[in-house]
């Protein structure tokens, strides 16, 4: 007799509210396999996995773990079977030490008193084979947003889990980052630890999975991976279309020779002597290590960061760009890569996330009052332009899938009518189809006169694109390119170049 | 299909209004037991004696929903009738001392916000120590006396009737309606629920969060300037432990009215429920001539009730 | 007579009876004092309590004089001063009204039926120089006076009489303390002022407290600092105390405590109440001068009417007792016991 | 560079221990304007008056720790004791009464741990209810009255001494010990800074919130018990309006002493430090014979400079 698969679910159908958003999907997890996910946002991916975790339970259908009805047992008794969750969103204690986070959950003791010494030593072993250089007893809070995130993998890893669900592990991990990932997830499948992996970077998928399942609208694809599967198949298979990928035009708009933003001799915050300047209907990206002063760039033209000294021009004018209100007034607008902190306003409806920062704005009415109808009906406007899916501009915020929550993100930027868009990791966690939309309105929107400022890790899509690079190194803008024809690889031995020089 | 639906909006329906279904059966009830509940002496009496706690209310609401507290307000309250009678007493004319008093509580709020933005003090302990200075300045300065015989026309709003209407249920109406509308129409009124629901999304929104919160301050501050005028008006005197009654009751008021105290949430309707509903069990506990000692017990089991219905309400809209 | 008769505007067989607080015996008993008579003189006594809140009193009067109109109505105003415009409405509507316990700034009343705090503290003060002078052939010694809160009349009245007393001999050293109305407050205090003394090599002959509930805890310090005896034993500690509780009188019959001075607390609203009954209910004024036998049993077997701020008032006086007399049962602790 | 580093660990080392600092100025304070202070009898007293309040501060900052908050310790405390000390007047044994005490003190808390949990309320509406619940129940069952009369052996830990020494401070220095260990070594301990640091992540991380909590409010509801006890039988009684003069120094010293009142941040030592202040400042104000209407503005005042205080200590360690 055949040994069962290591996870099985059959069937499984969610209903939340009226909204379905599983509909009988069944799949199989072998022992040391790596099933991937793939799907647009709001297909049903993380739905799926936490019925798998026991934090949702499913409207019908079942899952056997190790052949065993495990329906009607909690995370907790999961948790001891061997599944073990990964969520897509922040998960752990910022108050907490590095190795008590790794602990968590299952506090080593002796004599009756947690073993702190253990705990130390154990967590400060793990974390030098896993490669995270931080002391044990940092606190979490102190962490880079990167190794944070590592230590989260570290510590579905460390408790010895069965199976590894990754929801989204890899968005916004620079190549290195990822590549390293990918290295320790396969060392612990030759042991056999079986993971179920989410991703919508098609390539690591095809590169990393034994099994490919396909989620569209709750329903299950899957992929027949024994021949050779091209990303384009993947792609039309996501989105139920064909997949065009955006790529900037050559020709710019009519102010292409016009400079919007000139900044000139920036010091500040891991800023040090930063001038450049913006020309209006440029996309400009901006590559660099975490600390390397780019993401610091970016925040600090909307106020994030501390700036000394340096002057901004903006449309020809000196601004003063202390905080986001003022940027916003002054025509730049900043998405975060941190949605969940600095993007959603969680106790308001869609119509509302999208006008909250339009208010003092266009929405802005007599006597303080905010122009409810206009805002209403802007909103209606991006739902539809930006395909956002949701059953009404009324929902609540939390019901909607990620990628959606980024979209409403973007339509609130757009909708501050920006002369200077700054995107931090714009299309983080955003399905393939979604990211391509997304892109093409904000080319479309250049294409006008909009000047952006393009900060990604994913190099692909920066290079499809940005006009020009700029490369910042220790605080310093090292290199400018016009981007032409310049493939990854030469953009990453560029910035590797620039690292090693100094 | 048609009538599990219909029976399922009508529930939806009791549990979103729970807080005034509440209501309208504690004023059953207690018409059940004492017929003259109904008459229009004790109904005004209701309105009448809702107001201030009402204006406390909404005071405190305005913090909490900043995901705050402010329990300074029966303190400033106090502190900012006192020093207006003062200087009535002094000579100031009334209507200038009325000003004052509205001025005192607004600084006092100023301080406050000033205090909790700048200085990042956590705004619960913040609040609780000014209330202390503020209560404990009252004291100070009445040297534990009561001042009283205050004039006519500074109790014109407090006592005086349009017709045989009295004039304070007025105000209660004109704070509730004026304050609906700035929380759900105006820039500030989002502001605050944006600042409480996600503070640095807010700031990364574009909201200026601490000018947003100072200004919270200040205008909690100037109402409970306005519940002290009031209050001392209706009693006709300021003594030296003025409004010490409200200080847990404006917190219920708020929080059975549905103001979430995570911030970000809330209503102005849900809080004017709140305040009624408190006052009616008051009222009534009052007039059905309860045994005394009973008193306390059947107002906090009341109360109890009032949340616990809450949860389910909440738990049922979670589950839905 | 069914109480119908009245002639202050109501019909209503209730006499309402409004007091500051349920929390302390004394309160009930001054309760059952105004339902008692009520009853007596053929109506029903009704009470509302203001628990200890001077606007919730102003709502219940507002209650009563406007919906419920009763026969007649005897107030313990628990702020003096934020109860006069409600007396106002009280005497518009023709309701007989009776002040007692605590007095009615700036307004009128049918009559005000009060205790003599401050002649309680001068009683008080009295008997402490009595024995001290026993002890010492000369009125010296140290004294502590646990004072209460500030905001309430009585407290303040009880220890300004008692201090002026004390303050007339300057060979008595008088220490001042918040240590009343709580128990625990009261521990805490006077371990701090023993502590204190002691360490300045003072020993503290008597303490006095305005009041039963902050006497339990001062025994307390006394025990745990060893100065618990009895009367004649050495080392014993005077204390005089203030009110007529139950366990304190029986302290003084046992003999720790040496003095009780205690107020006619069923005496007060009976008094009133009768007073009431007597002259307003039936359309006559109450005279400021003469005296009134009532027909209930009080301490106070005859009171005399003066003139007060509010209108006639009646001052009903203290009673010192100490071993010999702790036990008569007028005294309201003895009654509750 | 060698000395701005030094200068720089002391500003560190004088920040983060600020309310020791303060504690130890105020009783330097104190003791220059009377010497008295450093006597033996009361630095002993200190100690003693501590006690309550230190439990009671445990107590509430097992719950604040969690990111909730309970109001209803000293309700908990007055009606635990009630109830035992009934019982042993109709003749249950002292030692079972104190056992029924500390049993009612934890049944207490058990019911607030399942109403939040459980039904979801919102914690600090629902302790604030309970603990009206709790003191109008105390109210009703004693009608008003005072119990007193307790014997001594009730009294023993309250009152004894160990040679000179009192048997009190033992209890507050066993509990914080006690305390500590349960809070830094035990898994116990470990979920409640995970469950406040983290609700959402710490029950993915398997810790089964929902337990943690309903057992943090019935420690809390038993220590509350516990300081219930030792408060009758330290006054001698249990009075109807028992405990209330801690109702808000217990907040205070927790968030004096640092525990967060978002959750997941504290430490036992800083909660003895804020108990103990606030201690030190009332026995102080009481012993400097200062005019008694000023009493309370001091004391809120004094709170408002630690409070003020400790809020530069936060935004120093912030800016760092
Ligand atoms: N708690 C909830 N209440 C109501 N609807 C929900 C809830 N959680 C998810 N949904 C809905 O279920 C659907 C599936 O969401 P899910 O989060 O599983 O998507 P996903 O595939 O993980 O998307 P993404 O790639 O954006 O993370 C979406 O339509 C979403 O709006
Ligand atoms: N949350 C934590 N995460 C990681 N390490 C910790 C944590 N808490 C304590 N430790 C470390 O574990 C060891 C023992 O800590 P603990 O506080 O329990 O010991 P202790 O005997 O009280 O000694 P001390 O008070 O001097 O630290 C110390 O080295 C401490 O730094
Ligand atoms: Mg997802
Ligand atoms: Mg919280």
């Amino acid at each position: 007799m055949n040994k069962p698969p290591l996870l099985q679910v059959n069937n499984i159908s969610k209903v939340f509210g009226a909204t379905p958003a599983l509909s009988d999907v069944s799949l199989e997890v072998s022992e040391g396999g790596i099933h991937s996910l793939l799907g647009r946002n709001g297909a049903g991916k993380s739905t799926l996995v936490n019925i798998i975790a026991g934090i949702y339970p499913p409207t019908t259908g079942d899952v056997l773990f190790e052949g065993r009805d495990i329906r009607s047992l909690n995370i907790f008794t999961r948790q001891e079977l061997g599944i073990r969750l990964v969520p897509q969103h922040e998960n752990s204690f910022p108050d907490l030490s590095v190795a008590e986070n790794i602990f968590s959950g299952v506090l080593p003791t002796r004599g009756g008193l947690v073993d702190w010494k253990q705990i130390n030593d154990v967590a400060a072993e793990e974390l030098a084979a896993y490669g995270l250089a931080v002391d044990p007893r940092t606190l979490v809070r102190e962490l880079s947003s990167i190794d944070a995130r590592k230590l989260n993998i570290i510590r579905a890893m460390h408790s010895g889990a069965k199976l590894i669900i990754l929801d989204e592990p890899t968005t916004a991990l620079t190549n290195r980052e990822r590549a390293e990932l990918f290295t320790f997830v396969r060392e612990l499948k030759a042991r056999g630890t079986a993971f179920i992996f989410i991703s919508h970077y098609l390539g690591e998928v095809l590169e990393l999975s034994d099994a490919i399942t396909v989620l569209r609208d709750g329903r299950m694809f899957p992929v027949d991976t024994s021949d050779h599967v091209s990303e384009a198949h993947l792609a039309s298979l996501v989105a139920g279309e064909e997949v065009e990928l955006a790529h900037r035009a050559i020709d710019r708009g009519p102010d292409a020779d016009g400079v919007f933003l000139k900044v000139t001799d920036l010091h500040g915050d891991n800023l040090e002597g930063v001038s450049i300047d913006v020309r209006k209907g440029e996309i400009l990206g901006v590559v660099g290590f975490p600390g390397s002063g780019a993401r610091e760039f970016c925040r600090a033209l909307f106020g994030l960061t501390r700036l000394d000294s340096g002057t901004i021009t903006a449309g020809g004018q000196k601004v003063a760009l202390p905080s986001p209100e003022r940027a916003i007034a002054e025509g730049i607008s900043y998405i975060s890569y941190d949605r969940q902190r600095e993007g959603i306003m969680p106790t308001f409806d869609v119509n509302e996330n999208i006008g909250i920062s339009s208010h003092a704005g266009k929405l802005r009415a007599l006597g303080g009052f905010v122009n409810l109808a206009l805002q209403r009906s802007l909103s209606e406007q991006y739902r539809q332009a930006l395909k956002i899916k949701c059953n009404s501009i009324d929902d609540s915020m939390d019901s909607l899938s990620g990628g959606n929550q980024q979209k409403v993100i973007v339509s609130r930027l757009l909708n501050t009518d920006p002369r200077l868009l700054i995107l931090d990791e714009p299309t983080v966690g955003i399905d393939i189809k979604s990211r391509e939309e997304i892109i093409s309105t904000i080319l479309d929107l250049t294409h006008r006169g909009m000047s952006t400022i393009y900060l990604t890790n994913d190099y692909e899509e920066l290079l499809r694109v940005a006009d020009r690079l700029v490369f910042f190194d220790d605080g310093r803008i090292v290199t400018v390119l016009d981007n032409t024809d310049i493939t990854i690889d030469e953009l990453t031995a560029i910035r590797d170049r620039e690292k090693e020089a100094v | 299909m048609q009538s599990t639906s219909a029976a399922r909006k009508i529930v939806d329906f009791c549990m979103n209004q729970a807080v005034w279904i509440l209501l309208v059966l504690s004023i059953l009830i207690m018409g059940l037991f004492r017929s003259s509940f109904y008459s229009f002496g004790i109904l005004s009496n209701i309105l009448v004696q809702a107001t201030v706690l009402g204006l406390l209310a909404i005071a405190i609401s305005m913090i909490i929903l900043l995901g705050d507290i402010n329990l300074a307000t029966v303190g400033t309250a106090g502190f900012s009738a006192l020093i207006g009678v003062l200087a009535m007493k002094s000579g100031l004319p009334v209507l200038l001392s009325i000003l004052l008093i509205l001025v005192v509580g607004s600084l006092i709020g100023l301080v406050n916000g000033l205090i909790v933005t700048k200085l990042k003090a956590n705004a619960l302990i913040t609040t609780l120590a000014m209330n202390m200075v503020l209560q404990g300045g009252l004291l100070a300065i009445t040297g534990g006396t009561t001042i009283s015989q205050l004039p006519d026309s500074y109790k014109f709003v407090s006592q005086g009737k349009i017709g045989a209407f009295p004039a304070l249920p007025i105000v209660l109406i004109v704070a509730f309606a004026a304050f609906h509308v700035i929380w759900e129409r105006t820039r500030f009124g989002r502001a605050l629920f944006a600042v409480g629901g996600n503070y640095r999304g807010a700031y990364i929104a574009g909201i200026n969060v601490e000018r947003t919160k100072i200004w919270a301050y200040v205008v909690s501050g100037l109402l409970s300037g306005v519940a002290g005028w009031l209050l001392s008006g209706y009693m006709g005197a300021v003594t030296s432990s003025f409004g010490t009654t409200y200080e847990m009751q404006v917190i219920a008021a708020a929080v059975i009215g549905g103001v979430s105290l995570t911030g970000g949430r809330g209503s102005m309707l849900g809080v004017l429920a709140g305040t009624l509903l408190l006052t009616v069990i008051q009222v009534g506990l009052a007039i059905l001539g309860i045994e005394s000692t009973l008193i306390t017990l059947a107002g906090g089991l009341m109360i109890f009730v009032a949340v616990l219905i809450d949860a389910v309400r909440n738990l049922y809209n979670a589950r839905r | 007579d069914t109480g119908s008769s009245g002639s202050g505007g109501s019909s209503s067989n209730e006499i309402w009876y409004s007091t500051k607080n349920s929390t302390e015996l004394v309160h009930v008993a001054m309760a059952d004092g105004v339902t008692q008579a009520a009853e007596m003189l053929g109506y029903t006594g009704e009470v509302a309590v203001a628990e200890a809140d001077a606007a919730k009193q102003n709502d219940q009067m507002n209650n009563l004089i406007q919906n419920i109109v009763p026969a007649a109505i005897v107030v313990n105003p628990y702020d003096s001063d934020s109860i006069s415009d409600v007396m106002a409405r009280a005497n518009d509507a023709n309701i007989p009204i009776a002040v007692i316990d605590n007095k009615a700034n700036n307004a009128q009343a049918d009559v005000a039926v009060l205790f003599d705090s401050i002649k309680s503290g001068e009683e008080a003060g009295n008997k402490a120089v009595e024995l001290l002078t026993e002890k010492y052939g000369e009125p010296k010694g140290v004294v502590v006076n646990l004072y209460g809160e500030v905001v309430s009349q009585v407290f303040k009245e009880r220890s300004e009489g008692f201090e002026n007393v004390i303050k007339q001999y300057p060979d008595i050293e008088l220490i001042s303390v918040l240590g009343a109305p709580e128990s625990d407050v009261a521990t805490s205090a006077l371990n701090n002022v023993i502590a204190d003394a002691k360490s300045s090599g003072k020993t503290i002959d008597l303490v006095n407290t305005p009041t039963d509930t902050a006497t339990l805890g001062a025994v307390e310090a006394l025990k745990t600092n060893d100065m618990w005896y009895k009367t004649g034993e050495d080392g014993h500690v005077f204390f005089i105390s203030h009110d007529g509780l139950g366990d304190v009188l029986d302290l003084v019959q046992e003999g720790y405590v040496d003095a009780e001075v205690v107020i006619d607390v069923f005496g007060v609203g009976g008094i009133a109440t009768e007073i009431l009954h007597a002259y307003p209910m039936q359309g006559k004024e109450v005279p400021t001068s003469g005296t009134f036998t009532p027909e209930g049993e009080y301490l106070n077997t005859e009171v005399t009417f003066t003139s007060g701020d509010s209108g006639a008032t009646v001052m009903l006086d203290p009673l010192v007792v100490d071993a010999s007399n702790a036990d008569n049962p007028l005294i309201w602790g003895n009654a509750t016991k």
